[in-house]
């Protein structure tokens, strides 16, 4: 057990702890994704040639993230952070709905029921964890204006089967890109926080 | 008034909730009340705890709702009762530290007897059911422990993450002992020890020159 | 006109930069010119390959300046001779998921002999030279297999991100094949094994009675 000295008023996490189980949970998080996406994928969309359409699909597309390493190691770690708190806030609306609605699809393997409802549980944990990190470096009100709308809820509830499909590998491909996004830049910042870029 | 409780165990058997325990002290005949609070690192608030029936008396249950891993929970237990009250040493949980799983199940062992080669033992097993299904979230790490079955001392092989080990050294004629538990992320605190497995090595296991 | 090419393959050794392959369909005998196309995710415009050099024929070589991640390409090839042009099917390509890497390197095999315990095996190697793990930009699992030299089967273990392995479990006096590759982390594709290293356990591993 974390021994906190006798009588020691602030027996804390270290900032290296915080960022060691934000990855576990975010490699974690991106296994359900690819699992998830892989089942649906396989089971759903064959032959529906969905990925061409996917394109320039995702609801995130609006927030501007680093798109390969160099892009992400110029960019400091308290914007790197608001932008991992921001694409993970813009998820928490429709991972909700995602684990509703993933109920009403036709023979819908258990599989698919729990990943999906673990995806938006762990997905909130991990929004908590960015957060206390975040607050390590500063104290004040964490900002709130990194954010992205989803509206897609009557596209999961359309009446036509293929348009609804369509929606939820939308979904599910989406999901399973930021959940890779959030992971790399979460390891970057490990390594370059707390490793010195030694990992 | 009443003496002080001890808080005496917390665990976790998923790193999803955790409940923690405590030992009254003598409380002098007097019908005495206990209380559990906690707080949280970096905050100020002091919480009560949110179920004192789940898990059975003397003790205080924390659904996912009220369990987190982020934070340091320092959690005392308060006895009071007409004579005044008297509050337990602060107990600090961190719960990735608390995650004790339940023993591996369907533990089989079967001698191997290849054409021109040696017998050999394998062991295979399972992960414990609740951590089974959330593969990836508990990254579970195993250990076997075997003996003659009259010999004193326990030789232990941790066998990281398999769920499954080969074992050529035994000695013919002989009867084994064979346990196995397992802890999860390298952090957390040893299953109990699986139910004890005999096997026999039947004497034909000669060694021979290759 | 010439037949349609295929794109066969498009491959990131290191999750920077990525190259694609194609295979011609029949030309009929005409000299015939291949181009290759791409747009990205979310851009109208359409770009030509790079660099068709680099990798070699009927390849297309995209350097870290060309490599977005968490993007999709959109990829096609043109075939065009004297008697008109033919377009590939086109392939969608989001690097992130075809990273596969180079097989690790500096595999070394040892033998241990503690004093009053069994011998054992440790296994230390090194990622592929191009991948950065330092950064964190990419992280490596890796998975080992081995079989007795004049065996069938290959027995595999999964070591996730460690680069060294110790192995206990081995037949005093058999000759080893051990091999290892790589893949990124849970996505990705495995990498081509290594090359087969040779150990051969010492008779003298003796059997002892517990």
């Amino acid at each position: 057990l974390p021994i906190c000295p006798n009588g020691s008023v602030n027996c804390q996490l270290s900032l290296g702890e915080l960022f060691e189980r934000a990855v576990k949970l975010s490699h974690y998080i991106h296994l359900l994704s690819t699992e998830i996406f892989n089942e649906f994928d396989e089971r759903y969309a064959q032959g529906r040639d969905f990925i061409a359409r996917a394109v320039n699909g995702c609801h995130t597309a609006s927030l501007t993230t680093p798109e390969d390493k160099e892009q992400a190691q110029q960019t400091h770690h308290e914007d790197l952070l608001n932008l991992i708190l921001g694409v993970l806030r813009s998820w928490n609306d429709p991972l909700i709905h995602l684990a509703s609605e993933v109920q009403r699809i036709k023979e819908a393997p258990d599989t698919i029921l729990w990943k999906a409802v673990e995806i938006e549980e762990k997905n909130k944990r991990l929004l908590e964890g960015i957060q206390k990190i975040i607050g390590r470096f500063h104290s004040g009100e964490i900002g709130n204006e990194v954010y992205s709308q989803w509206e897609g809820l009557p596209s999961l509830q359309l009446a036509d089967e293929d348009s609804r499909l369509f929606a939820f590998y939308t979904l599910l491909h989406c999901f399973r890109r930021d959940s890779n996004k959030i992971d790399s830049y979460l390891r970057l910042l490990k390594c370059r926080l707390i490793h010195n870029n030694n990992c | 008034p009443p003496e002080k409780p001890t808080i005496i165990k917390c665990r976790s058997p998923e790193k999803e909730t955790f409940t923690c325990w405590w030992k009254p002290g003598s409380d002098g005949g007097h019908p005495t009340n206990y209380t559990l609070l906690y707080s949280k690192e970096g905050e100020q608030q002091i919480y009560e705890c949110p179920d004192y029936r789940t898990a059975g008396p003397n003790s205080c249950y924390f659904d996912k709702k009220h369990t987190s891993f982020w934070t340091i929970y320092n959690i005392t237990v308060r006895a009071t009762n007409e004579m005044g009250s008297n509050v337990s040493d602060p107990r600090y949980v961190d719960v990735t530290y608390i995650v004790q799983p339940d023993p591996p199940v369907n533990v089989t062992l079967e001698l191997k007897k290849p054409i021109n080669r040696k017998t050999y033992l394998v062991l295979t097993w399972s992960p414990p059911p609740l951590a089974d299904i959330r593969s990836g979230w508990l990254t579970l790490e195993y250990e076997l422990r075997l003996k003659p079955e009259e010999g004193e001392e326990w030789e232990t092989v941790f066998v990281g993450q398999q769920t499954q080990y080969k074992m050529f050294s035994l000695n013919p004629g002989k009867k084994y002992i064979i346990q196995i538990h397992c802890k999860a992320d390298h952090y957390g605190l040893w299953s109990e020890w699986s139910p004890e497995y005999y096997i026999e090595i039947p004497t034909d296991f000669r060694v021979r020159d290759m």
